[in-house]
Parts: C-alpha cells; sequence; structure tokens
C-alpha cells in the first residue's frame, strides 16, 4: 500500500502553514520555538516523502541534517530565551523594546 | 606552484584552517577554563584568520579555480558538493579579512569580558561557515554552512548576557534568523521534489524533469530567495537588522553586516546562477526571477536609505545603511538576464569586497566611540576630532567612502556597478530604474554620512569630555581599514580583473 | 505484511490495556470524598509555599547537552551500518572508512572536553571551587 | 614623473602636517609647500609642449599607466600638461604657498589639521588641471570639495555650517549630473575603448555619438552639453547658480576664500573650456547665443550685487561672479582672443581676486570687522596693506599694466570680433558697461574705508599689518603687474593650445 | 504466501522469523483471506497476544518474584501463605490495587496527571513489538528495528516527568527531574554502545542481528559457543548493562524514586490504577531493557535443546534476577555523582568502545 507524493506534500504544507500561523500569532517565545521546529519538519516531512518519489537517498540524508541543525537551533534558542528571561522576566516576545539602552 | 601536487580536499585550506582554529581556542578554554588572557586568544584568532587569507591568496594567485589554460582550473571536492573556483576564494578572501580586522579590534573591546574564548571561538566558527558557505555546491552543504555561520551569531549578538540591549537584539536576530532558515529549508524541499536532488549543477540538469512540479520549483526558489533575504539584510527580512547590529556588541555588529552579508550574497550569486540557468528556469516556471531581485533590488536601497536618513541613533543608521548597501549589490543579481551580466555581478562582488573594509571600519568605530563611553547618538560624537582626529580622520574616509565620493574605494565599487548597470540596461530597460535608484540613494546616503562627518569634526562638544583611551587594537584595526580604503582605488585593477573573471566563471 | 501496521496494533493495545484497567478499577474503587487526604504530600507537614520550586540549572545544562550529543549520534548510525560493506569493498581503503567517525568523534570529544571542563556538566561545585569564587 | 611627484609630495606632505604638532604645523606646511611651488615653476621652465591636450597636442610631462578595466572600457592613469593647464597648476602651487603663510595669523586653532588640509587641496588640485582621463580627472574634482567642506566648516565664521553644507550640496548634486551626462556621453559613443579625454574628444570631432536608449545623436549630444553647461555653471558659477558663493565666501577663512576665487572657481571654467567647447564645437555654435546672454547677464548682476554690497568679502565675491560672467563670454566668442583672453583672466582673476581677499582678510585680522560703514582712513594706519588692496582695486578695474587690463583687453577684441557668435558686438558692449559698474563699488568701498580721517567702530588697535602678509601681498602684487606688462609669458602657450579648438570650431 | 516456502527460500539465516506473528496467526484463522481488514485484525490479535505475555510476567515479577529474591538475599520467607509458594498474591495484590481508592491530589494538573501512567506503561509495551522472542514469536521486524527501540523506551522519561509535573508536589518534581536528567545522561552511552553492535551485524534490524549471532565462535570440548556479541565484545556488553541499569532506573541508580530523599519520586502522589500503571511500566521497562540485551547480546531466542521463547523468557529474567540481585547487593549512589559517572564516565567509555571497535574489525577485515 503506497501513497501517492502529493498526499505528502499537502500534509506537509498543512504543517508548515500550522507552524507560519503560530510564528505569526504566537508571543511566546517558546511557542514561536516550538512552531519553527514545526515548520523544520513540514521539510523534513517533504525531503522523505520525496525521496522515495525520486528513489534516491539524498532527501533522507539532508534531513537527517536537518533535524541535527534543528536541534543545535533549538540549543542555541534556548539560552537566548534563558538570558531574555534574566533579563526581561518574562519570555513575551514583544515585551523587550529598550532598543534606545 | 605546487598546488596540484596537494590532495584535492586541500583546497578548502582556507576554511578548514578556519575549522582548526575554533577547535585550537576551544582546546586552549578546556585546558585553562575562564582564561581571560585576551592576547593569546585574539592573537591566535587573527593568526589563524590570516593564515586562511594568506592560503586563499595564494590559491587565487596561482590560478586555482581560474579558467584558461596555465592553471589548476575549477577544484571539486566530495562529487561537486563543494566547489572550489575563483567566486569561492574571492569570497573567503574577503571573510578571512573581515574575521582579522574585527578579531583585532575585539582585543580592546571587550577588555573585561568574562568569555573570552567562547567568544573567540564563535567568531571563528561562524567565519568557518562562512568560508563553507563560499564554497558549498550543493545545498545541503549550503544550509550546513548557512547554520553554521547563523548559530554562533545568535550567541554572539546575545553574548552580553548582562546588557539588556544585547539580549533582545540577539532574540530578535534569533526569531527572524530560525524562521528564515526554516523556510529555506522548506524551499530546499521544494527544489528537491521537483528535481530529485540537491546538488547543483544537477539541478539544473533536471530541471527540465520537473515537469507538473513546476510549480513547487517556483515556490521553493521564492523561499530560497527569502532564506537567502535574511542573511543578506535585504527586503523582506531585513526588519531584524537594525535591531541586532544596535544591541549587539559593535565588533559583532561589524563582523555580521560585512562578512554574513558578503556570505549570503556568494551563496546568492552561485545558487541562482549554478543552479536555476534563467532560460531553462523560465522554461519551467514561466517567469523570470531576476524580476524578483529588480525589484528587492530598488525596495531594499531605497528603504534602507531613507529609514537611515532618519536615525539619530548612529549604530543605527549604520545599520540601515548597510540594507542600503545590499541592495546596491542585489543589482548584480538583477542584471543577470543581460548578457552584461558577468560584469554587474562582478562590480557586486567589488562592492562588497570595499564595503568589507569601510563598513567594518566604522562599525568599528562605533565600537571605539562606545568604548570611550561617549554616547550612541549622533549629538553625542560631537566633536569627537578635536580630541581623537586620527581615528575621526579615518571615520571621516569610511563615511565619504560609504556615501561613494571619491578618492575612497567606495567609489570606485559604486561607479563600476553604475557604469554596468547602464550599460546592462540596454538590454533590460528596467535596470535603468536600478541604475536611478542607485544614483539618487548614493546623493540621499551622503545626507546622514556627512552628518556624521559634521558632527564629529564641525559641531562642538555637548559637555566636557575627559581625555579619551587610545586602545591599540581598536586603533590598529580603524586605522588599517581606513588606509585600504583610502588607496583601495589605485589597486583595483587586479581586484576586479580577479571579480569579473569569478563572476565569469559562474555565470558562463 | 506491513511492519507498522502491526506494531501500531501493538501501541493501540499498549492504550487499550491501560484504559481497561482504569476502568475496571473505576468500577471496583470506592470514593470518598475529602479535602484533607488531597493536600499535598509533604511528610505529612502542612504544605508551605507552591510546588514550582527553582531547581538546579545543572538540569538545564545537561539537558541541553543531551540535545545536541544525542543527534550527533544519530548522524553516526548510517555509517556504523555502512562500515562493514565499506570494509568488504576493495576500493575503499580503512583510512576512508575510518577516517570520517573518528574526525566526527573527535570533534565530539573537544566539545564534550570543553564542557567537562567549564563544570557544564559538573552537579556541584566543590568546595576550593567555592573558595575560588568567593575571590 | 614630474606631475605624480607634484601630487606625492603634497599628499605626503598633507599627511606630516595632519599628524604634526599644532605650534610648528604652519611653518613647516610653508615649507612643504614651498616644494611644489619650486616644482611648478621648474615645469613651467621646462614646457616643450605644444598644441592642445585634447587635439593631438605635444603633452608636457605626460604619463600614462594601465589601471582597471571596465568591460569593454579601459581606465588608465593618464596626466600630462599642456598650455591651458601648466598656467593654472603654477597658479595652484603658489596661491596655495601664500594662502598657508596668510593663514598665520587668523588661524589658531586646530592648525595642524587645517594646514594638512590645505596641502590636500593643493594636491587635488594639481591632479584636477593635469589628469586628462574622466575616471582619474572626476575622482580629483570630487576630491576637492570634501576639505574644502570642512575648511568652511571648521575654521569658518558664524554661519559657517549652514555655508559648508550649502556649499556641498550644490556643487556635488551638480558634480553628479555632470558625471551622469559624460557617462551617457561615452556610452553613445559607440566606438570609444576608453575614459580618456583625448579619445573621447577625437570620437566626438569624428561624427559624435549615435544614440542611446533611443536619444538620436545629436539629441544625446546636446542633453550631454546642456547637462555639462550646467554641472560646470554651479562650480563657476554663473547666475542664477551663483548663490553658494557670497556665503561660503563670506564664511570661509580668508586662505579658504583665497583658494576658493583663486583656484576653485577656475575648475569650472577650466571644465567648460576642456568638456563643453573643446568636445561640442557645434553645439557651442548652436547655444552660442543664450550662453553670451547669461554671460553677459552674470557680468551685470553680478556687479549690480556687489554695488549693493556693504561687506567687503562680498563685495569681493559678487565681484568675482561678474568676472567669471567675462571668462564665459570670451569662451563663447570662440575665437583665438576670446578664448584664449578668457584663459588668460583665469590666471589673472584667480591672482587679483586672491589679492584681494588676502588684502581683506589682513584688514579683517586687524579691525576684526569686514563693514565697510564700520572704518575709515585705514591708509595712514596700514599703509602698504591698503596701498596693496588699492593697486589690486584697480587690477579688477582693468586699468592698464595690471594684468586684468590684458585680460579684458583680449576678450573684448574676441568677442567683439567674433563670427560665430551673432550680436557679439551688442554682448561686448554690454559686457563692457560691467566694467564701469565695477569701478563704481570699488571706488566708492575703497574710498569709504580707506580715505579720510581714521575711524573705527569696533575698539581694536590698528597697526603696521605684520611682515610676512606683507610680503605675500606684494608678490601676489609682482606678478599681477608682471602678467599686466608682459602677458605675452603665458599669452603664447595659451594661444598655442587655443588655435587648434577655435580652427575646429571654425572648421 | 506460505512461510514455509519463505523459509526454503532464505536458508542463509536460520533463527530469522521469516514468517511474523500476524501473517501466522493470519494463516491459522484464515483471515489473510480478507484483504486489508483480515490484516489489521490479525495484527490486532497478534500484538494482543504478546501484550499479555508480558502483562503476565509482569504480573508474576511485580508482586511475587521481586519479593522472594529479596527476601532470599536477606535470608527471610517471603510471601507463602496463598497458593504454593504464596503466588495466589499476585491475584490478591492485583484486586487490592485495584479496588483502592484514587486520590487525586489537589492543584494537580489533571490531564497531564492521568495521561502519565498510560504513557509510562505503552511505551514500554510498545518496545517489544521488534523483538524476536523465537518460535515466531516476532511481532514486526522493520529495518530500523534497534533505533526503533532506543527511541520508543525513550518516550517513557516523558511519561515519567509528566507524573512528575502534574502532581504538583514538591518531591515528585525532582522525582521527575532526576528521571529525565537520569535517562539523558545514560541515553547517550546506551545508544553508542548499541552501535558498536551494529557495527559487527551491519544492520538495524532485530532479525538480522539475531541471525548474524548464531554462527559458531569457536568449539570447546564439542561444545559449539555461538558469536554471542556478549562474548565477541565483553567490553560493550558491560558497559550496556550498566547503562541499561540506569536508564530503567534500579539500583544503583534508582534516585529518581529513592525513598530516603524524595520519599517516592515522581510516583509519590500516585494510588490506585495509576500506579498501578506506573510500576507495571517500571516493570516492563526493565523486561524490556532484558529483551533488548538478550537480542542485541545474548543470540536472541538462541539455545539448545529447549524452544527459542523459553531461552528467551530465562535470559530475561536473568537480566531482572540481576536487578534485584544488584537492588540487595549495592548502594544507592548520589544524585551529583549519578550524573557525573554518566557524563565523565560512561560516556566517555562508550565512545573509547566505538572507536576501539570500530578500528579492530577494520585491522581484521
Amino acid at each position: 500500500m503506497t501513497v501517492d507524493v502529493q498526499y505528502y506534500v499537502l500534509l506537509s504544507m498543512a504543517v508548515f502553514c500550522i507552524g507560519l500561523f503560530g510564528v505569526l500569532t504566537r508571543r511566546n517565545a517558546l511557542l514561536f520555538l516550538m512552531s519553527v521546529e514545526l515548520m523544520l519538519n513540514a521539510a523534513n516531512i517533504n525531503l522523505i516523502a520525496f525521496a522515495f518519489y525520486h528513489g534516491n537517498l539524498t532527501g533522507q540524508l539532508f534531513a537527517l541534517f536537518t533535524m541535527a541543525l534543528a536541534a543545535a537551533e533549538v540549543a542555541v534558542g534556548l539560552g537566548i530565551i534563558l538570558v531574555l528571561y534574566r533579563n526581561f522576566r518574562d519570555v513575551d516576545v514583544t515585551v523587550p523594546t529598550t532598543m534606545r539602552w | 606552484m605546487a598546488v596540484v601536487d596537494l590532495p584535492q580536499w586541500l583546497a578548502l585550506a582556507p576554511a578548514l584552517i578556519l575549522a582548526v582554529t575554533a577547535l585550537v581556542l576551544f582546546a586552549f578554554d578546556s585546558i585553562n577554563p575562564g582564561s581571560t588572557n585576551r592576547t593569546v586568544l585574539s592573537g591566535t584568532t587573527v593568526i589563524g584568520a590570516l593564515a586562511s587569507l594568506a592560503v586563499a591568496v595564494w590559491y587565487a594567485a596561482a590560478g586555482v579555480g581560474a579558467t584558461g589554460i596555465e592553471n589548476y582550473g575549477v577544484i571539486d571536492i566530495m562529487g561537486g558538493q563543494f566547489v572550489v573556483d575563483q567566486l569561492a576564494l574571492f569570497f573567503m578572501i574577503v571573510v578571512a579579512i573581515v574575521t582579522a580586522l574585527v578579531a583585532v579590534a575585539s582585543h580592546d573591546y571587550l577588555r573585561d569580558h568574562a568569555y573570552q574564548a567562547e567568544y573567540y571561538s564563535l567568531i571563528v566558527l561562524a567565519a568557518t561557515g562562512m568560508s563553507m558557505m563560499a564554497a558549498s555546491n550543493s545545498l545541503v552543504t549550503a544550509f550546513i554552512a548557512l547554520e553554521l555561520t547563523s548559530l554562533p551569531s545568535y550567541a554572539l549578538v546575545a553574548i552580553l548576557k548582562d546588557n539588556r540591549g544585547s539580549v533582545e537584539a540577539g532574540l530578535k536576530y534569533f526569531l527572524i534568523g530560525a524562521l528564515s532558515s526554516a523556510i529555506f529549508v522548506y524551499g530546499v524541499s521544494l527544489v528537491y521534489g521537483a528535481t530529485g536532488s540537491l546538488q547543483l549543477e544537477s539541478i539544473a540538469a533536471n530541471l527540465g524533469a520537473a515537469g507538473e512540479l513546476g510549480g513547487l520549483l517556483g515556490l521553493g526558489i521564492l523561499m530560497l530567495i527569502g532564506g537567502v533575504a535574511f542573511k543578506t539584510a535585504s527586503v523582506p527580512f531585513h526588519f531584524w537588522a537594525p535591531e541586532a547590529y544596535e544591541g549587539a556588541p559593535a565588533p559583532v555588529s561589524a563582523f555580521l553586516s560585512s562578512a554574513s552579508k558578503a556570505a549570503g550574497f556568494v551563496l546568492a550569486f552561485r545558487v541562482f546562477t549554478t543552479a536555476f540557468p534563467l532560460e531553462a528556469t523560465t522554461a519551467v516556471i514561466g517567469v523570470d526571477w531576476t524580476w524578483a531581485f529588480v525589484i528587492l533590488a530598488i525596495v531594499t536601497m531605497t528603504l534602507g536609505n531613507f529609514a537611515a536618513a532618519t536615525q539619530e541613533n548612529v549604530k543605527r543608521m549604520l545599520a540601515y545603511s548597510s540594507i542600503g548597501h545590499a541592495g546596491y549589490v542585489l543589482i548584480g543579481l538583477a542584471a543577470l538576464s543581460t548578457p552584461s551580466g558577468d560584469l554587474v555581478m562582478g562590480a557586486a562582488m567589488i562592492h562588497l569586497f570595499v564595503y568589507g573594509f569601510m563598513n567594518t571600519g566604522a562599525f568599528l568605530f562605533v565600537g571605539l566611540a562606545e568604548h570611550w563611553g561617549v554616547g550612541r547618538t549622533f549629538e553625542d560624537y560631537n566633536g569627537l576630532a578635536t580630541q581623537a582626529p586620527v581615528a575621526c580622520a579615518a571615520m571621516a574616509v569610511f563615511m565619504f567612502s560609504l556615501a561613494g565620493i571619491p578618492p575612497f574605494g567606495g567609489f570606485g565599487s559604486k561607479y563600476l556597478l553604475f557604469i554596468h548597470t547602464i550599460e546592462a540596461a540596454a538590454e533590460n530597460t528596467a535596470l535603468l530604474a536600478a541604475a536611478a535608484a542607485l544614483v539618487i540613494n548614493s546623493t540621499l546616503s551622503l545626507y546622514y554620512y556627512s552628518r556624521l562627518v559634521k558632527a564629529l569634526w564641525i559641531e562642538e562638544p555637548l559637555r566636557e569630555r575627559d581625555a579619551l583611551a587610545k586602545p591599540t587594537g581598536l586603533y590598529a584595526a580603524i586605522v588599517a581599514a581606513a588606509v585600504v580604503t583610502a588607496v583601495i582605488l589605485a589597486a583595483f585593477g587586479p581586484i576586479t580583473d580577479v571579480a569579473t573573471e569569478a563572476a565569469a566563471t559562474v555565470v558562463g | 505484511m506491513n511492519d507498522w501496521i502491526a506494531i501500531g496494533a501493538l501501541a493501540l493495545v499498549g492504550v487499550l490495556i491501560p484504559l481497561g484497567m482504569m476502568s475496571v478499577s473505576s468500577l471496583l474503587r470506592p470514593t470518598v470524598p475529602e479535602t484533607s487526604k488531597r493536600a499535598t504530600y509533604e511528610s505529612g507537614e502542612v504544605p508551605t509555599g507552591g510546588t514550582r520550586i527553582r531547581f538546579n540549572i545543572q538540569y538545564y545544562m545537561v539537558a541541553l547537552l543531551f540535545v545536541v550529543f544525542d543527534i550527533e549520534t544519530v548522524l553516526l548510525f548510517p555509517w556504523a551500518v555502512a562500515y562493514q560493506d565499506a570494509l568488504e569493498s576493495p576500493e575503499i581503503s580503512l583510512v576512508r572508512a575510518l577516517g570520517p567517525m573518528l574526525l566526527f568523534v573527535g570533534i565530539l570529544l573537544v566539545g564534550l572536553a570543553w564542557a567537562w571542563r567549564t563544570g557544564a556538566v559538573q552537579w556541584a561545585r566543590t568546595a576550593d571551587q567555592l573558595e575560588a569564587d568567593r575571590q | 614623473m614630474m606631475i605624480e611627484a607634484l601630487i606625492a609630495v603634497a599628499l605626503i606632505g598633507a599627511l606630516v602636517t595632519f599628524v604634526a604638532p599644532n605650534r610648528i604645523a604652519g611653518k613647516l606646511a610653508f615649507a612643504i609647500s614651498l616644494v611644489p611651488a619650486a616644482l611648478s615653476l621648474w615645469l613651467f621652465a621646462a614646457f616643450d609642449g605644444s598644441g592642445n591636450a585634447l587635439r593631438s597636442g605635444e603633452l608636457a610631462f605626460e604619463s600614462q599607466a594601465a589601471w582597471l578595466e571596465i568591460g569593454d572600457y579601459s581606465i588608465s592613469w593618464f596626466v600630462g600638461l599642456d598650455g591651458i593647464s601648466l598656467p593654472l597648476v603654477v597658479l595652484t602651487t603658489i596661491l596655495c604657498t601664500l594662502a598657508i603663510v596668510s593663514s598665520w595669523t587668523p588661524i589658531d586653532e586646530r592648525q595642524s589639521q587645517f594646514y594638512g588640509l590645505i596641502l590636500f587641496i593643493e594636491a587635488m588640485l594639481i591632479g584636477v588641471f593635469s589628469a586628462l582621463d574622466f575616471f582619474l580627472w572626476f575622482v580629483f574634482w570630487e576630491a576637492v570639495l570634501i576639505p574644502m567642506y570642512l575648511l568652511i566648516g571648521i575654521w569658518g565664521g558664524p554661519r559657517r555650517k549652514y555655508a559648508a553644507i550649502k556649499f556641498f550640496v550644490y556643487t556635488n548634486v551638480a558634480s553628479l549630473v555632470m558625471f551622469g551626462s559624460f557617462v551617457a556621453l561615452v556610452f553613445g559613443l559607440g566606438d570609444v575603448t576608453s575614459f580618456a579625454l583625448p579619445e573621447v574628444a577625437t570620437a566626438m570631432l569624428e561624427g559624435g555619438p549615435n544614440g542611446l536608449f533611443g536619444l538620436s545623436g545629436t539629441t544625446l549630444a546636446s542633453v550631454v552639453f546642456i547637462g555639462l553647461f550646467l554641472g560646470f555653471a554651479v562650480k563657476v558659477p554663473i547666475v542664477p547658480f551663483h548663490t553658494w558663493l557670497p556665503d561660503a565666501h563670506v564664511e570661509a577663512p580668508t586662505p579658504a576664500s583665497i583658494l576658493l576665487a583663486g583656484v576653485l572657481l577656475k575648475m569650472g571654467t577650466y571644465a567648460l573650456l576642456r568638456f563643453n567647447f573643446t568636445m561640442f564645437p557645434d553645439q557651442v555654435e548652436t547655444y552660442a547665443v543664450p550662453i553670451a546672454a547669461i554671460a553677459v547677464i552674470s557680468v551685470i548682476y553680478g556687479a549690480m550685487l556687489a554695488l549693493a554690497q556693504t561687506d567687503l568679502k562680498r563685495i569681493v565675491a559678487y565681484s568675482s561672479v561678474s568676472s567669471m560672467g567675462y571668462v564665459i563670454l570670451g569662451l563663447v566668442a570662440y575665437t583665438q582672443f576670446g578664448v584664449g583672453g578668457a584663459t588668460f583672466q583665469m590666471i589673472s582673476h584667480g591672482l587679483i581676486s586672491g589679492l584681494m581677499f588676502m588684502a581683506v582678510g589682513v584688514i579683517y585680522n586687524a579691525t576684526h570687522t569686514r563693514m565697510v560703514t564700520d572704518m575709515s582712513g585705514l591708509a595712514d594706519r596700514m599703509p602698504i596693506a591698503v596701498g596693496v588692496l588699492i593697486a589690486g582695486a584697480f587690477g579688477y578695474m582693468g586699468l592698464p599694466l595690471m594684468s586684468g587690463f590684458a585680460a579684458e583687453y583680449f576678450i573684448f577684441f574676441g568677442s567683439f570680433g567674433s563670427e560665430m557668435l551673432s550680436y557679439s558686438a551688442l554682448f561686448t558692449s554690454l559686457a563692457m558697461f560691467g566694467i564701469v559698474i565695477v569701478a563704481g563699488y570699488l571706488l566708492f568701498a575703497l574710498q569709504r574705508t580707506v580715505f579720510g580721517p581714521y575711524r573705527l567702530e569696533t575698539d581694536y588697535e590698528v597697526g603696521r599689518a605684520p611682515a610676512h602678509d606683507v610680503a605675500s601681498l606684494i608678490v601676489l602684487l609682482g606678478l599681477v603687474v608682471l602678467l599686466g606688462v608682459a602677458p605675452d609669458l603665458i599669452f603664447d602657450m595659451i594661444t598655442d593650445a587655443i588655435d587648434p579648438i577655435v580652427q575646429g570650431g571654425d572648421l | 504466501m506460505s512461510g514455509a516456502q519463505t523459509a526454503t527460500a532464505t536458508p542463509a539465516l536460520p533463527l530469522q522469523d521469516t514468517v511474523l506473528l500476524p501473517e501466522r496467526i493470519g494463516e491459522l484463522t484464515g483471515l489473510d483471506g480478507f484483504g486489508l481488514g483480515g490484516e489489521l485484525l490479525a495484527a490486532f490479535l497478534a500484538a494482543f497476544l504478546i501484550g499479555n505475555l508480558m502483562l503476565a510476567m509482569t504480573g508474576v515479577a511485580g508482586p511475587w518474584a521481586k519479593r522472594k529474591i529479596t527476601a532470599a538475599f536477606t535470608d527471610r520467607i517471603a510471601v507463602n501463605r496463598l497458593g504454593p509458594a504464596g503466588l495466589f498474591i499476585i491475584v490478591a495484590d492485583a484486586v487490592r490495587l485495584l479496588s483502592k481508592e484514587l486520590v487525586i491530589p489537589e492543584n494537580a494538573d489533571r490531564p497531564a496527571y492521568d495521561l502519565a501512567p498510560i504513557v509510562v506503561a505503552s511505551s514500554a509495551l510498545l518496545g517489544f513489538a521488534v523483538i524476536p522472542m523465537g518460535n515466531g514469536i516476532h511481532l514486526a521486524d522493520p529495518e530500523v528495528g534497534l533505533a526503533y527501540v532506543f527511541a520508543v523506551s525513550g518516550i517513557a522519561s516523558l511519561g515519567l516527568v509528566m507524573a512528575g509535573y502534574a502532581s504538583a508536589n514538591k518531591y515528585s518534581m525532582l522525582g521527575g527531574l532526576r528521571a529525565v536528567a537520569q535517562n539523558i545522561a545514560y541515553e547517550i552511552p546506551l545508544v553508542i554502545t548499541g552501535m558498536s553492535v551494529v557495527i559487527f551485524s551491519g544492520s538495524l534490524q532485530m532479525g538480522t542481528i539475531v541471525a548474524e549471532q548464531h554462527d559458531t565462535l569457536v568449539t570447546i570440548a564439542g561444545i559449539d559457543i555461538p558469536t554471542w556479541y556478549a562474548l565477541i565484545n565483553p567490553f560493550a556488553f558491560v558497559l550496556f548493562l550498566v547503562a541499561n541499569f540506569a536508564e530503567v532506573g534500579r539500583n544503583p541508580f534508582d534516585t529518581p524514586e529513592a525513598p530516603t530523599e524524595i520519599v517516592a519520586g515522581y510516583q509519590t502522589e500516585y494510588s490506585s490504577v495509576y500506579f498501578v500503571l506506573i510500576y507495571l511500566g517500571e516493570f516492563l521497562h526493565i523486561f524490556l531493557g532484558g529483551a533488548i540485551i538478550a537480542t542485541i547480546f545474548l543470540g536472541g531466542p538462541a539455545g539448545p535443546v529447549l524452544p527459542g521463547i523459553v531461552w528467551f523468557i530465562i535470559k530475561i529474567w536473568a537480566v531482572f534476577f540481576a536487578t534485584q540481585w544488584l537492588r540487595s547487593a549495592v548502594p544507592r549512589v548520589r544524585i551529583d555523582q549519578l550524573i557525573e559517572i554518566g557524563w565523565k564516565g560512561l560516556l566517555v567509555l562508550a565512545f573509547a568502545n566505538l572507536v576501539l571497535t570500530a578500528a579492530i574489525v577494520g585491522l581484521i577485515a
């Protein structure tokens, strides 16, 4: 039982749009981060689906790299959010507006 | 020279040297943690950067990647995942130069900072990523290099942990960066879906096979443009730039606005010339993607310059002006549809090269001002020339050069860009608008650049300042950048040759 | 027969069994509503303060380290799988087969050493470290 | 290599002075500036060129080196002197030296930066007059602005910031227009392979441009001609683009005014001669009448404005507007004497206006006022300086034995007999009327300030002018008189360089 | 297709279950004639079988075997009233626990509080899907089996932290945090050591791994010593064993629920069936760890005379016995020691093991 590739694409696009929506609407930095991860995983869905579709492994390989980089990104992001909280006592991305420091 | 005797993978040496330097710094910090021996750390960084610069220049001189008979031609590594040609070497050189300048300046700027080794190793890691980006010839390596550049940059921007501005800047930079990299990856996945490959040449080869997936390809290209726009701080992903550059420590701002921008552009140049040759792509997706760049270029430069003209804060002004310059360079991509596209791209590359000096120097001067603690608005800078004439003379050089006034380097590069754009406009009249926008914006930029010079040299200080320190490192970096900016026009001959050659190799 | 169908089935079972037990017990067990016994257990004392306590930052540090290391190990799996075949195939030298992994692990270990030395994986500070902090 | 040596000496001198201590900066700069002056005089003596630089003439001290390739166009370092540019170079070096001397007294802060900038300007000016490649020439042309902007802005009078910005913006926009039109011209000329001025000029004579962006060749030529003319007109300045000049002059410190009036204005006329009147003979013929009209208007209007002023510096400033009008008139006459006279007028006006500004500066240093109404009878307090001032004023009025006389004589002679310029007689006579006004306001001003009983509103003790100022004044006066009695010193080489143009024009 | 043919088709790998349990059930019950629906039903039946097998084992182990073993170590007689050797205590305990009142602490985070036990229990159960238990009792054999097992068993720590956070109790909070810290600290050594096995087998498929261990290493006195990876690479075996103990949170690594420090850790506030489920989940995890060890180090169901499933259960119980032994034999390590052993000791050893294994294999080949 195999599923046509365009369904995977539709799925991934749905996931991507959900993530994008979260990015645009959420004000909590952590939720923002999760939404971005969602978008990255949408890309992974695409890559793996297309890897089967085209019958070469490039996509799967790249998906691995994407995961690794996403993890590293999360690590850095959480660090930044932590210092953000220490400085502003909040993780709301709209709070810090003290750019004229 | 003995380049051919070296193993192939050593063609990446400029990037590898940087990576090794980063590891050495890590090892040093592991051996005695929390060391604040600034001289050793920044010294190591500078040595590494200069070594990478030397190797890159040597390769370029030896003709690695140059097309022709008497040299070694383009070097493919890992089955075309990386390619070392003149374009790569050119930008490796730019990155190495900026890294060295920034490292020298940081020696004083981060005098009493807790995380010395971390700072320098992050700088070098980011530089490694940029060098890799210059050589990456596949969307996989491109994305990895992109992230290798971005992740340390996020940390660098926010490295002043207890400084609210720095942290806020870091947050905004990170959020936009994460978003844009997600969009970039999604674009990559779509391109892969359409062509079934991620290596640039084979993407170009398989464009025809896209068939009914052409729509996906178009969307993917659009998303790739988005990802690149973030790195180069151009519309529509520009709005992080002012915040990040203003909040970040000045050397980091210099690093990002010069080297990171250049890296983003080399990525754009390579991807859009190699992977998406115009005719084939247009045949598949039905639109000529240079139009996107024509519009982006004009919008970016106009927006950047007008925003910069309204700033009161010097660092912020420089940030917006760097957006404007990104717009100038985008013309290099916009003109690719014309026969003289390679010339325009070469001019854009030269502008990035010169920009690497003048913009870095300008930000480093701001760093010097922060080091002095004189404040950040134009008024705060009033009359600095009476106390520090040399540094202020250097800053005047940077400002006039950025504004494109002779006899400084910025004039030369803008001149080339303008001439070639006019030349190309004969084919594609839309470029006439771009050229006009270039001239008008340069004139406008003169207003706020000269405003700073006026503040430095002509105005009287608002309040009494006590004597200003003369930090060796910062001064050395600034003066070096200024000297190069002032005399580089004389050496334009070889630089233009290299740049045009490099552009020609990718444009083909 | 697709493996994943079976696995999905087991997942279903894995959820159904606990749910079944819960329902059974909800039929059997008595309910004597009485607020005092619902109080948070603190060794029989009256509960003090909230439960959202601030805990050691080290939990966070090791979590971050884990995120990175775990993902890096994922990148090692393909190598491990391919290693035998690489050795058997004549045209790939041992260095070609082994070198990349050694490099990869080496870089990882540099990172680990750095984390080790900078105390990222150290739970409690030793006496002389505290002494050093005071100065 | 002599020209490179000139520029290099001035540049290195500028750097040295910039970092030198304020105390010795003035003397040091003077010592350094003597070298280019001497060198330029030696060049003058050893001049062996002939013909016009742009009309395949024999260039003196020519040197050329490939610089960079712009697509199909090559840019080179290309410098050389002919009969037109050499006198201007000499004028530049001499005036710079004297300007340095004259600023010993008034400049009392940030001296090292001041003198450094002066020397930098000197280097750039030499470059402007000797460069023969458009790119190179434009680099020098623009580079002159920066130091002048700073000179006015830092050491100027009360409204210096406004004046500096106005000067900067005006001239920058102007040069942008000029730049754009010239680039368009080069692209319009299909067959040129470089930005070297001689090549462009030759190409222009051999048929001119063959169109660009839908413009036909001739239209393009006219557009470019007008664009260039406007660009240079601001620099000259010609009415109605002159408004930056009085502000700049009044606010600028005396040495800056000397350079501004003495040399910077000549950049404009020099460029007009080199570009418009050498490359576009046909367009010159077409637009001769309006240009002449503008010239005459400048003469009369400038003089009128000068008549209305009570500030000595403003008077001189406006009067130089009117003198520039003579130059334009001479150029547009397009005869040997007309163009030659115009060139000669550049030199002589450079000397005389320099002299006037210097004298006014000396007076100002003593009295701290420039208002005609504030003083009178200075003659018995500072006889020599005032004497020189009067002499210079006579030079302005074009009295015989002064270079001004020779210059105006040549111009009127040339323009009166011009075949190309219609109504030439009318224009000439109108322009001549300007002299009367000049005489009017100068005599009026002098009579108010110099003669009569001594009176000074500001309470300063006026004594004899310092020796070095007097010395430089006398040197200038000497030169004026020298050119007045022996114009052939330079007029021969000028005409030698002019003839190819005017003949080419008459073709 | 019938199992026999495929079995003959690939004689190269004996012991590899060419016919998996669902298919076999499909054939036996004739469900394989009913297309997708039949497949689904067969799969469900198979899953149900395995699930209950495991439940039975834990049911025996939790209330009975645990007490017996501990008692034996402390020279006591544990439960012996109900039934032979007190075996019926199992039933009694089950009824007792199920019929206890469920006390939900105030300000508990309700959905998480209810979800945690299910997650803990089912995550452990999921792991058994890919374990070959001999005699064709093998639910599924995907190519990524090993990675799958690691991934699924990792879910448990999520359940634990949920429990710890949701019960709004300081002890639970600390217990949950400790559980996570411990799991992640020992996850990496575990995975990397497992990788050193993959180097030998060249595949992540459990069936292949088992089959690869079937060859004869040496023959001593007529007895074939098979190429169990525990014998080929004992170092890795020990490492894996230790890491596994930490993963399942048994002595000496039972800090997450250290009764003398934080009462009962994450399960402090749990009672009645919820407690049963968590308790169950822990035992399932012990068995799962045993199953993994048996599969990738002890040749899975391989063994003389007795049928495979029996050998398999013996091996699992051996591991379980070891845990109980350690429980009564060795003291508990402090949390800081625990973490630092994991990061500074085991991780480095695991990397060393991987590199050395790879190097030696490469040199031999």
